[in-house]
């Protein structure tokens, strides 16, 4: 029972936490075609940022700035970079994006040094919001889903009561019509980009400080968030939403369970010695988003809630 | 009509000798020559890194390059054709049934058996889409491969990996392996093996076949072919060939772990094919010695080397799309053109511009690093002192830079305005 | 009891709730050449795709020589003996012009998918490959990469590619589109010649060219058949008259009447 | 700031200007990442080997030669660590250093053997200072190879005779990576509770994929709702601190103890969170009592190099080890100075250390010690350090394991 608890509980925190860096890629994905490998440097910047930001002056300041500074550094990247690659096609703005990554992290390394940095939780938040079961839940977890659930309705609002969402969206479904109907398309573009790595300098910001802040963060954290946007369909932020949830709990309530293949698959006669039936459900947490983004690729190219095909 | 009509639309015999058997023959006399300059220990281990990235570049292209397919996986195929011929190599030392009489030196075999077989059986979901599916697949099969590295023990050998003595079995060619100048011959011979099979794939119809899907998969559909057979053919070949570089590095290096399985060298393929150039035959080669060497050497010079690998590939990206060998080939056409003179004179500013700029990012990068590191070492280039504090340092970068963007402006408004 | 080269039953096909088409049905003889016209938007070149294999139907049947290939993949229709060119000249630009043509070549001898003989090395492969290109004119510019060919020359070559693999049922879609009128007449020839002895369906807007090629005419508008009958008897038919005249900018509809 | 740059420059330039007095150079290379993630592991590493080499040279050398040691970055990846090596023989290194990997450390005894079989007059030894994997000197050892750590067995071994000896313990969760280190890990922990605390009850046995899992948080309530009063990791890089920063985020407040705690960032990341939460097993600390040399050389080391801190002490020893046995055979060529080494014995700073000739593996006294915030000398940079805890010092023959090795050893 508690581990259900608490599976949930993480899982819908961990969940939100990918899907503020998922829903940056969707939209930079959807709208620009550009798959984009730098995503996760993106919220590595946001976490160092929000280092350097908190130190001269508090984490509140750093939270708005932070992903602020981000999303100009993104804006940047698309105007000077990305744009110029565009001409060449989607594969070279993958390459362009996925040299980004090693570029950015490299710079990193020598800004901030090759180990991690001391990026805390503020003091206002460090104390347990409740305790169940005798373990106790975090309040920054708490304040993690109040920040996605504000970031949330804040996306929807833009979205869907202004003008600039309601072009973004029109984009999302019918990207070549936008440039007919008078818009300047680069510029869009360069907005959503800047949007975008803003998104995931805002996870960074937020998660920086619960993991641990060092070059190694993008990496790490990288493939997981094409996971989310693929499995939850392009062009679908409903589904990027729920692929984030998904995956969160599922990774989750995994690791609570003991069963191993030989107990699942006992019947069959796999048994408990051999390499197969040692593995346990727990062990392979980690592992099941990739296994999840295969099967739906095979299966589901269209993603959860996504309506064309990648 | 007669044959004589039929023949004249195909280049003629001296054409073909010119560019289809010359260029082999040099390289076959480059290899054969190499040994007489005495060279190093050094120089033969990284020759033979070399000649086993070659071979898995050009893999690499088959795919990416002739069969439009961006894959981040690759390096499945390579370590699994590598872990095979490695068991291979166990079985021969423990002469386990016929293994006994196998020679090693033809373990690059098993290696390419091994890797058109996990081609097979993993191309046959993943190649059923092309584009970005292909490549989200490609990376959600290679993270879950290298996963199951570290569960399977028996197979992958956990962390440690697995290794072999490529001093057992059959001797072939009076070569035991053993010393370094005999593993110099075999890895000459599989890459020799390795560029003219794959050399020679472009020239079947499946490989012709393969640059058509990547060009046009529906015009393909309509003259009566399957674009999905085609690129599941194609990902076999590729996942042999390369499992054959595996089947060389388990040779050279007596030892397979799971880091061969990992994202780190998939991505260091896509860049190795990328630099060289997808678009030509020799690109990945040129790709592979250059990257390799960058990978064991620069790394002795400055400790900033992924800075500078990552730089190169952003600037190839961007500025030269066609790789070294677009850049090769580019000066060789306009070295021929009617208008050397202009050609030469942009081409030469653009260098060296390119270069200036290079020397500025260069001074930056190397003061920063040591900055950074907070040793107290200094970057001393030719005897100067260029601590971050010497004004000498920025006056140099910016003079660097600056004349460095300068000269690259003026070279391309001349092209421009030429044009 | 002989039957059609291709025959339409009932065919129908609808994006959504938009119908595009209705209820056609069609039988084409072997050997002959069929051309369909009607107003832009009449949903021609989705019956095309329909019968090619791009689309699937929503309901109805396609036979080719008596068999069902409604559904079936274009490689798989194609292997039937069925081919098609496109409106827009889509060929393989980065390969030469004998390329091109080879690559239709090889499928028919059934060496698609090989992988272990030389491309070039074929006596019969490159007999073939000649002599298709001499029946589209094109031997002078075998050498030449496909993307440096003049307008007409690419749809030539779309043409070339298009027959290259033997079909006996062969679809064009607006071959002409484009020319001027000699590059026209030469094209006509072509397709004469091109398709000699085979089945051929042709969609064109010049009706220069439907009336000197074609042996019947089906009339297609709102994604339905509302004639189909000799040219002589087309040109006479009232229904026809009035689906044109309600579209006075179609350009060729005071030449047609 | 510049002002203390210059000093030591200073200071290593009048090294440097020494060594015309040296009859010769002996070349040691060291052998791994000094770029990339683990970059930071092998260069707190590789800053140790140079301040030793230092020292030894200021003292005259080794045998009137002078010690060069000299980086090659094999960027954790075992291949890259063969080409390196033979750069490394190229350049005329016949002693090599490395300790990041197991996988690289089995590669390189591997590639040591075959090249000193097939290059006979050209040896190479391999020194081993961190890489602690039993098999390298049971099954696997080799006449080539010297490990200067303590193995897995022998940490577990002295986290075990710690626990035996607290009460309190009843019940114990095991957690580590899912691979053969920390298979083995689990193993050893498991059998050897079992011998010293039969009653102690393994309430949780729980492995999890290598450097993939981004929050440990599941991991941790698992721990605490399963009541184990403390926890045994082999874990290490990221797995090790996302480990422990989820522990004190969560509340877990019963001793983990791990191998590697005292990696760069662990205590710092934890910040007051870590008191009594880490501990870990080495074989010393800068805070325990150590005579004024020692204090000395724990201070130089912190203002060279900033950015890390004194926790290769191994490297100090392993380097004394190398020059007493030179001295004693009065060469250093490898072969000589290999048959010295075995059995010899030093004195060091917090104890004796014995190189067991059976099998090449060092044998020390351990010591368990914990994140305290009254300690002399801080680590990464803030004032928490490393302490001893009570009965926190295992002896040489408690931490001692024996071997299955059977030594080849040239004539």
């Amino acid at each position: 029972m508690e581990t259900l608890v608490f599976g949930l509980l993480n899982g819908v925190s961990y969940g939100l936490l990918l899907f503020m860096l998922s829903s940056g890629l969707t939209l930079i994905f959807s709208m620009m075609g550009v798959l984009n490998f730098a995503h996760a440097s993106f919220y590595m910047l946001g976490a160092y940022f929000a280092f350097t930001l908190s130190g001269i002056s508090s984490f509140w300041i750093a939270l708005f700035i932070a992903p602020v500074l981000v999303g100009l550094v993104g804006a940047v990247v698309e105007r000077y970079g990305l744009r110029k690659v565009h001409a060449n096609g989607h594969v070279a703005e993958l390459l362009f994006t996925f040299g980004l990554a090693y570029l950015i992290e490299e710079v990193v390394k020598i800004v901030y040094g090759k180990t991690a940095v001391d990026y805390k939780i503020p003091d206002l938040l460090n104390f347990a919001a409740f305790q169940v079961y005798g373990a106790s839940f975090p309040a920054y977890r708490l304040f993690i889903i109040v920040i996605a659930v504000g970031m949330l309705i804040g996306l929807w609002y833009l979205l869907k009561r202004t003008r600039a969402g309601l072009i973004i969206q029109a984009a999302l479904t019918h990207p070549h019509m936008v440039g007919h109907l008078g818009h300047n398309v680069p510029l869009i573009f360069m907005m959503v980009f800047g949007i975008g790595c803003a998104l995931a300098g805002l996870a960074g910001v937020m998660a920086g400080n619960i993991f641990v802040t060092d070059p190694a963060m993008a990496v790490q954290m990288g493939p997981i968030v094409f996971v989310v946007v693929v499995v939850g369909g392009i062009g679908s932020l409903e589904g990027a939403f729920v692929a984030s949830l998904v995956i969160g709990l599922l990774q989750n309530l995994a690791v609570g369970i003991n069963a191993s293949f030989a107990d699942i698959f006992g019947f069959i006669g796999l048994s408990e010695l051999s390499e197969v039936g040692r593995i346990s459900i727990s062990s392979l947490a980690p592992v099941l988003p990739f296994l999840l983004l295969v099967l739906i690729l095979i299966f589901r190219p269209q993603g959860l809630m996504g309506e064309k095909e990648l | 009509m007669t044959d004589t009509t039929v023949q004249d639309l195909a280049p003629s015999s001296a054409q073909k000798f010119r560019q289809r058997t010359l260029p082999f023959l040099i390289l076959a006399a480059i290899l054969v020559a190499i040994p007489m300059t005495g060279p190093s220990r050094t120089f033969y281990t990284i020759a033979h890194q070399m000649g086993i990235n070659v071979v898995f570049a050009l893999s690499y292209n088959m795919i990416l390059g002739k069969g439009g397919l961006l894959s981040f996986g690759h390096a499945v195929y390579f370590g699994l054709g590598g872990y095979l011929a490695v068991h291979a190599m166990g079985w021969i030392e423990e002469e386990a049934g016929l293994w006994g009489a196998f020679p090693v030196f033809f373990l690059p075999i098993v290696g390419f058996a091994g890797g058109a077989l996990a081609g097979a059986i993993i191309g046959w979901p993943s190649t059923r889409k092309a584009g970005t599916t292909f490549a989200m697949i490609s990376l959600g099969v290679a993270e879950l491969i290298f996963a199951a590295a570290f569960m399977f023990d028996s197979f992958f050998g956990g962390e440690q990996g697995i290794s072999g003595d490529r001093m057992n079995g059959t001797q072939m060619f009076g070569l035991s392996l053993g010393p370094i100048d005999d593993v110099y011959w075999f890895i000459a011979f599989w890459m020799f093996v390795g560029i003219l099979g794959m050399w020679a794939f472009t020239r079947t119809p499946l490989g012709r076949l393969s640059e058509a899907t990547r060009d046009n998969a529906q015009r393909v559909q309509f003259i009566g072919y399957n674009p999905q057979k085609v690129r599941y053919l194609v990902f076999i070949f590729a996942g042999g060939f390369a499992g054959l570089a595996g089947g060389m590095a388990a040779v050279n290096y007596e030892i397979f772990t799971p880091d061969a399985l990992s994202l780190v060298p998939s991505g260091f393929v896509l860049i190795m094919a990328y630099v060289g150039g997808i678009a030509y035959f020799v690109g990945p080669i040129m790709g592979a010695i250059l990257l390799t060497y960058m990978q064991s050497m620069l790394s002795d010079f400055t400790e900033a080397w992924l800075l500078y690998l990552g730089m190169l590939f952003i600037v190839i990206v961007m500025f030269a799309p066609r790789g070294l060998a677009g850049i090769v080939f580019g000066f060789l056409d306009g070295f021929r053109s009617d208008d050397r003179g202009a050609f030469l004179k942009s081409w030469f500013t653009t260098l060296a511009g390119g270069f200036l700029m290079l020397i500025g990012l260069i001074i930056l990068v190397e003061v920063s690093v040591r900055w950074s590191n907070g040793y107290g070492e200094v970057y001393e280039p030719f005897g100067m002192h260029l601590s971050h504090t010497n004004p000498l340092t920025w006056i140099l970068f910016l003079v660097a830079t600056v004349a460095g963007i300068a000269l690259t402006y003026f070279a391309n408004r001349d092209k421009e305005g030429a044009a | 009891m002989s039957t059609y080269a291709l025959s339409l039953k009932d065919l129908n096909k609808s994006f959504g709730p938009a119908k595009i088409i209705t209820d056609v049905n069609l039988d084409i003889e072997k050997g002959e050449r069929h051309a369909i016209i009607g107003p832009n938007g009449a949903g021609k070149s989705t019956l095309f795709n329909l019968i090619s294999g791009l689309y699937t139907p929503t309901s109805g049947s396609v036979k080719l020589h008596g068999e069902e290939i409604a559904g079936m993949a274009p490689h798989l229709i194609n292997h039937r003996g069925l081919s098609r060119s496109f409106q827009v000249s889509n060929i393989f630009i980065n390969m030469t012009v004998r390329e091109n043509v080879r690559c239709g070549v090889l499928n028919a001898m059934g060496q698609g998918y090989s992988w272990w003989r030389n491309i070039g090395s074929n006596k019969e492969v490159q007999s073939r490959t000649y002599e298709i290109l001499e029946r589209c004119g094109l031997v002078d510019k075998a050498a030449l990469p496909a993307s440096l060919l003049p307008y007409a020359d690419q749809r030539a070559l779309e043409i070339a590619i298009t027959i290259a693999g033997g079909a006996d049922v062969i679809l064009l879609d607006e071959p002409t589109a484009g020319m001027s009128h000699s590059e026209t007449d030469r094209a006509v020839q072509l397709i004469r010649t091109a398709t000699e002895g085979k089945t051929l369906i042709i969609v064109e807007h010049d009706m220069g060219v439907i009336f000197d090629l074609a042996d019947r005419i089906s009339v297609l508008v709102y994604g339905e058949i509302i004639a189909c009958d000799t040219p002589e008897n087309i040109r006479g038919d009232a229904k026809v008259r009035e689906a044109y005249l309600g579209d006075e900018e179609e350009p060729d509809v005071k030449e047609m009447v | 700031m510049t002002f203390r740059k210059t000093a030591i420059l200073a200071a290593a330039t009048s090294v440097m200007a020494m060594s015309a007095a040296y009859a010769d150079t002996v070349k040691m290379a060291f052998i791994d990442p000094l770029s990339g993630p683990m970059g930071p592991s092998g260069e707190a590493a590789y800053t140790s080997f140079i301040l030793a080499a230092e020292h030894i040279n200021a003292n005259g050398g080794v045998n009137g030669n002078e010690i060069e040691v000299t980086g090659y970055d094999n960027k954790i990846n075992p291949k890259e660590s063969l080409v390196q090596l033979q750069k490394a023989i190229d350049d005329g290194a016949r002693y090599i250093f490395q300790g990041n990997g197991s996988s690289v450390a089995a590669a390189l005894i591997e590639a040591v053997n075959k090249h000193n079989a097939r290059n006979p007059g050209e040896e190479v030894i391999f020194f081993n200072y961190a890489a602690v994997t039993p098999a390298f000197t049971n099954e696997l050892c080799s006449f080539w190879h010297f490990r200067f750590d303590a193995h897995a067995d022998m940490k577990m071994a002295a986290i075990t005779d710690w626990i035996a000896k607290r009460d309190d313990i009843k019940s114990v969760y095991l957690i580590g990576q899912d691979y053969v280190f920390g298979q083995a890990v689990a193993s050893a922990a498991e059998e050897q509770l079992k011998e010293k605390r039969p009653d102690i009850e393994i309430v949780g046995n729980e492995l999890h994929p290598l450097a993939k899992v981004k929050d440990f948080t599941p991991y941790i309530q698992k721990i605490i709702s399963s009541g184990a009063d403390a926890v045994i990791t082999g874990n290490w890089g990221a797995d090790m601190q996302l480990l422990m920063k989820a522990a004190a985020e969560n509340g877990s407040d019963v001793p983990y103890l791990t191998f590697y705690g005292g990696s760069k960032g662990a205590v710092s990341s934890l910040g007051e969170g870590g008191v009594g939460l880490l501990y870990q097993v080495t074989e010393g600390i800068t805070n325990l009592d150590a005579d004024d040399e020692q204090y000395a050389l724990i201070e130089e080391y912190k203002e060279r190099f900033p950015d890390y801190d004194y926790y290769y002490h191994r490297a100090f020893n392993a380097m004394e080890m190398f020059v007493k046995a030179a001295e004693e055979a009065g060469s250093v060529d490898p072969i000589p100075v290999a048959k010295a080494m075995e059995g010899l014995t030093i004195d060091h700073a917090y104890g004796q250390a014995t190189m067991r000739a059976e099998d090449h593996q060092m044998q020390q006294p351990l010591f368990i010690s914990t994140v305290s915030d009254d300690v002399k000398y801080g680590v990464d940079n803030i004032e928490l350090g490393w302490a001893l805890v009570e009965g926190g010092t295992i002896d040489m023959a408690s931490a001692e394991q024996p071997t299955t090795c059977e030594m080849e050893r040239p004539e």
